[in-house]
């Protein structure tokens, strides 16, 4: 088991985003958190990658209770996290933006490598690597934020709604990717998402979530035919 | 009372007058403003121009130079619906070394000379000196106070506690943000110009020293240590700041550095003031949590 | 069917070159809940604010009792006689309960400079603004200040601040959010309540299941567009609603 | 056209020491977005420290480092103990807590060093320049090539580092750099060291430029300051530079040539007050 997360609840002033929500990943998983938005999924990375505060809870990575860890302490640890919307630095380049992810790890990986790579597999990101990443995209910033995370060579990535506000074309690209980094490369991947069923289709096991409690749980292809995940988005099935 | 007392308690209660007008911008409204000091000279000057040069009477004078500190006030307060928290502040830092520099600098406002042989306040044929004088300036606070009292009352008092909270949700209410910002600035500057003809003709000479940006800051901190948007805060802040200097006297060098280290203690570890909400002395008289306007 | 009281034609706005409304039509009769569905980012809340006049139209029009409202500012719209909740609750966290409801009940007095000098703690304005507190419950706590009440509390204060506002039309900016169960199905019974006083209600949520329950018609929008309109089981039907909230199965995959 | 070239050198002059007190200002805003009105008080620390070290060791090398050093620790307890914890109040109040700080270092160093002007007898072991049968001061020169200096050394840190890159990140997107493994709040104080040093570096050079050392000499450079980061578009290094160099030579123009009837200080918020009202962001602002 790489990380485990018991009880977790995070509540912003008032706000109860997330209350009570139990999962694992284990090494070399594709796990998805799924759940119409408003779930409490951001809410959920954010405490594990430690930039949100956690009201209540333990998570334990790589055997480490980490739930204390400030934010940078966790990535030097080795997990990297894709944020909602990307947020690349805006007025640094793309290469500067890449290089960030390796903020002093720069001798623990072979960068010319790494950096190679990377371009090969987000080959916009090499036509733009002077640009400020302000003037990518959506979809290139959203490659950018992936390829930031991955240039450190983690052991787990946090991918949060990378399907958002992109072209169609472009999630399915992303997915593959995605999919591809898992089996082929054995990334461990925790996916929070909101497009239930292209996350479904890659992910061998998932969480439900609804408003901040975690409603089913387990394989993905007992799962997908769930009546419990089309009640989840669109209110209906019991009723 | 002695000379020295009265002169100590007329100060205190004119800084008072104008720092209710510091207190219905900032305290009420939620407008940061550095530059107070600014109206409360142009007040003064205001005041001491049309004595001198117009001959105009203190009462003939006063609804002017009350009218023309409010309206210079709309003009200046203009730039701070464009721009927002510390670009406010720094604008009104701004403001209030332009309208220093012109003081000094422009001949008709005397230059470096400052204006000199600024009458007495003459009431029913009697010159108002010492306790008389006092006296008028206590009046004119019960007065300024009257009308904090009522505008807290007033729908437009409401308007602008509902807009310094949350401009979105009071303007989703009917409230115009540019109108009431604006009503707070004349009303406060307009105070604050009152202040300052009480200034000039207690003084009776006045200079643009005496209302540089260091003053700005002491009336910050007078409003600051009162307790921001409280309608008592002006007078105890002034009289707390006003009366510490004279107990420190003999240690005249410390003062100052005093002034300073208790500004700076207050707000790091009571930014709400001695009568804001939480703070040690709410606690210790027991006082109720505050209504809209305390 | 009579003339519709917010009316919406050709709605559009652009942010950089980006449409986040795009030529969208709405119309919404007295006395019916009208939910505006859509996934995240699908431009509801744009959509919202270019109605309160928080954003100015990029092109179309928005008619509210057959009167022109777009292109005004949120303080105008509001006194015309439309009100809103806050998707983030803004209360005026000072202020009391009772003080917050009697700012909105100033909407008659600040639009006129000789009106606003009054008080407002005169009796009659307070026993109205306990009436309005009274009626989402929230009498017993007047006097408590509302920067420390609790969010489902704080949602019923923004419902009777708008009712104030608007006493035929209220706009609900995702009221049901960040709520627990018991909450929810409170609120849920306000808002029907609400209704049956003869209040018009727009409400965004992306809360599905309270849509569904609440509303006479749905509106959902996707990437900026209107994809699709009718009673709950319709759109729980539909082919376009169910792609934008569940995805898509992946190209590969479906071919 | 000899006299115009001498206001011209003088005015770039200033404009090089405004920047370098801007510079620490800017960069405070950039990371922390707060008003750090008390720089101009560590600048006025590093002029006594500077000459205190001076008058004791006759060594200007190592007045300029134990200015640099002194003002760098004084930079970082005043992030520390005075700024950190008032992040969560409304902008004002830890610009308050600014103005206070700066009022109280003065008022500090009129008692512990007194209220008169200390002279700065330092002498720049820079050579006079000649341009085309033009003489440059060595001070100017000294100004000049110290400016220049700095600012490579500033752009070599920012730009060409690792941890400057961590600076610039952390001043985009605090939690992002964070979740990159970049310890921000490290960060911050280092930002605050390096301003506070380029600040120490400033105020001995002034010292020794105008000869004088006193308690109040931060007092118009740090409002002055606050202008000019408004004009170069609020925590643009560039745009601050930039803005620093044209007021200084403007004011020394203009007092050398127009006959205005204000002061040199009013026109930084003139122009500043002029540019707020024409683009909100600045003359180089990124707009956010």
């Amino acid at each position: 088991m790489l990380l485990e997360a018991r009880d977790l609840h995070v509540a912003y002033g008032d706000i109860r985003a997330v209350s009570g929500v139990s999962f694992r990943v284990d090494r070399g998983e594709l796990v998805s958190i799924i759940g119409a938005n408003g779930a409490g999924k951001t809410s959920i990375l954010g405490a594990l990658m430690g930039i949100v505060p956690l009201a209540r809870g333990t998570i334990v990575y790589d055997g480490d209770d980490i739930t204390g860890l400030p934010a940078f302490r966790r990535a030097r640890a080795g997990i990297r996290l894709v944020p909602e919307r990307a947020r690349v630095f805006p007025r640094l380049s793309v290469t500067e933006n890449l290089m960030t992810g390796v903020y002093r790890q720069r001798k623990k990986v072979p960068l010319a490598e790494r950096i190679a790579w990377l371009y090969e597999l987000f080959p916009i990101l090499a036509q733009r690597r002077d640009q400020p990443a302000a003037t990518l995209s959506g979809g290139e910033q959203q490659q950018l934020a992936i390829a930031r995370a991955l240039i450190s060579d983690p052991q787990l990535l946090l991918v949060d709604e990378v399907s958002m506000g992109l072209m169609p074309k472009l999630v399915d690209r992303v997915f593959e990717l995605l999919e591809d980094l898992n089996r082929n490369h054995g990334l461990t991947i925790l996916l929070v998402e909101q497009n239930a069923l292209a996350s479904l289709e890659i992910s061998q096991r998932a969480y439900v979530l609804e408003t901040g409690t975690c409603v089913a749980e387990g394989d993905t292809r007992d799962l997908r035919r769930d009546p419990r995940i089309r009640q989840v988005y669109l209110g209906s099935g019991t009723d | 009372m002695s000379a020295y007392v009265i002169t100590i308690a007329t100060l205190i209660v004119i800084y008072a007058i104008v720092v209710c007008g510091l207190n219905v911008i900032v305290g009420y409204a939620g407008q940061i403003s550095l530059g107070h000091a600014a109206f409360f000279g142009i007040g003064a000057y205001t005041a001491a121009l049309l004595a001198t040069k117009g001959h105009f009477s203190f009462w003939g004078a006063l609804p002017l130079v009350i009218l023309i500190s409010g309206l210079v006030g709309l003009l200046l307060g203009l730039p701070s619906l464009r721009v927002r928290d510390d670009f406010l502040a720094i604008t009104t830092i701004g403001i209030n070394f332009i309208v220093e520099a012109v003081f000094l600098y422009v001949p008709f406002f005397g230059g470096a000379l400052g204006i000199g042989g600024i009458p007495r306040v003459m009431l029913a044929g009697i010159k108002l000196k010492g306790a008389a004088f006092l006296l008028l300036c206590l009046f004119f606070l019960a007065v300024v106070l009257a009308v904090c009292w009522w505008f807290t009352r007033s729908w437009a008092g409401l308007a602008c506690f509902a807009l310094r909270e949350e401009e979105q949700a009071a303007a989703s209410m009917g409230i115009s943000p540019v109108r009431f910002k604006l009503t707070a600035f004349v009303l406060g500057t307009g105070m604050a110009g009152l202040g300052g003809a009480l200034y000039a003709h207690y003084m009776r000479f006045i200079s643009a020293t005496d209302f540089s940006f260091p003053v700005s800051i002491t009336l910050l901190a007078m409003l600051v240590i009162g307790g921001m948007g409280n309608l008592w805060a002006p007078l105890l802040g002034a009289v707390i700041l006003g009366v510490l200097p004279e107990l420190f006297r003999p240690i005249v060098d410390y003062r100052m550095l005093f002034y300073t280290g208790l500004l700076l203690l207050m707000i790091r570890f009571q930014p709400g003031g001695l009568l804001g909400e939480g703070s040690f002395l709410r606690r210790r008289l027991r006082l109720k949590p505050g209504r809209a306007a305390a | 069917m009579s003339a519709p009281l917010l009316e919406i034609t050709g709605l559009s706005k652009t942010f950089g070159g980006l449409k986040a409304v795009d030529n969208v039509d709405m119309a919404l009769y007295s006395g019916e809940i009208l939910g505006l569905l859509g996934p995240n980012g699908a431009g509801k809340t744009v959509c919202f604010n270019l109605i309160c006049g928080v954003y100015r139209p990029s092109a179309g029009r928005i008619r509210f009792d057959g009167r022109r409202i777009d292109g005004l500012a949120p303080h105008e719209v509001a006194a015309r006689g439309i009100g809103r909740t806050f998707q983030i609750v803004k209360p005026f966290a000072a202020l009391s309960v009772l003080e917050n409801v009697l700012v909105a009940r100033g909407i008659r007095r600040y639009g006129r400079f000789s009106r606003m000098w009054g008080s407002w703690r005169g009796r009659g304005e307070k026993e109205a603004a306990m009436a309005l507190l009274e009626r989402v419950g929230l009498a017993e706590l007047a006097g408590r200040k509302a920067g420390l009440l609790p969010l489902g509390n704080l949602r019923r204060l923004e419902i009777a601040r708008a009712l104030a506002v608007g006493s035929r039309l209220v706009l609900l900016d995702e009221s049901f959010s960040g709520l627990r169960h018991e909450e929810i199905a409170r609120l849920e019974a306000l808002v029907r309540r609400i209704r049956e006083d003869g209040v018009t209600i727009l409400l965004i949520e992306h809360n599905m299941r309270v849509t569904m329950g609440l509303c006479d018609r749905i509106v959902v929008l996707d990437h900026g567009r209107r994809i699709a309109e009718g009673t709950p089981s319709e759109i729980q039907h539909d082919p376009a609603v169910i792609e934008a909230y569940l995805g898509t199965k992946g190209k590969r995959h479906a071919a | 056209m000899h006299l115009f070239l001498e206001q011209l050198l003088n005015g770039v002059a200033q404009g090089a020491i405004y920047a370098l007190v801007t510079l620490g200002l800017t960069l405070v805003y950039g990371i922390l977005r707060v008003l750090h009105v008390a720089h101009a008080a560590v600048y006025t620390v590093g002029a006594y420290l500077g000459l205190l070290v001076f008058n004791t060791t006759g060594s200007l090398a190592l007045a300029f480092a134990g200015a640099m050093a002194g003002c760098a620790l004084l930079g970082v307890l005043i992030e520390r103990l005075v700024y950190f914890p008032l992040l969560k109040y409304p902008p004002y109040v830890p610009l308050i807590g600014s103005i206070a700080v700066m009022l109280s270092i003065e008022e500090l160093l009129r008692l512990v060093a007194g209220p008169y002007i200390l002279t700065f007898p330092a002498k720049l072991p820079f050579p006079a320049l000649h341009v085309g049968g033009f003489q440059i001061s060595p001070t100017l020169t000294a100004v000049y090539v110290i400016t220049a200096l700095v600012l490579l050394v500033l752009w070599f840190i920012t730009g060409r580092t690792e941890v400057g890159l961590a600076m610039r990140a952390a001043s985009q997107d605090m939690p992002v750099a964070d979740a990159m493994g970049i310890d921000s709040h490290f960060v911050v104080s280092l930002t605050f060291v390096l301003g506070s040093a380029i600040a120490a570096v400033a105020g001995v050079l002034v010292g020794i430029y105008y000869n004088q050392v006193y308690p109040t000499m931060g007092s118009v450079p740090a409002y002055k300051t606050l202008a000019i980061i408004v004009v170069g578009g609020m925590g643009s290094v560039s745009g601050a530079v930039i803005a620093s160099l044209l007021l200084g030579i403007a004011e020394t123009l203009l007092i050398g040539y127009a006959n205005i009837p204000l002061p040199r200080d009013a026109l930084a918020f003139i122009a500043m007050i002029a540019v707020l009202m024409w683009r909100r962001e600045g003359l180089m602002g990124s707009g956010r």
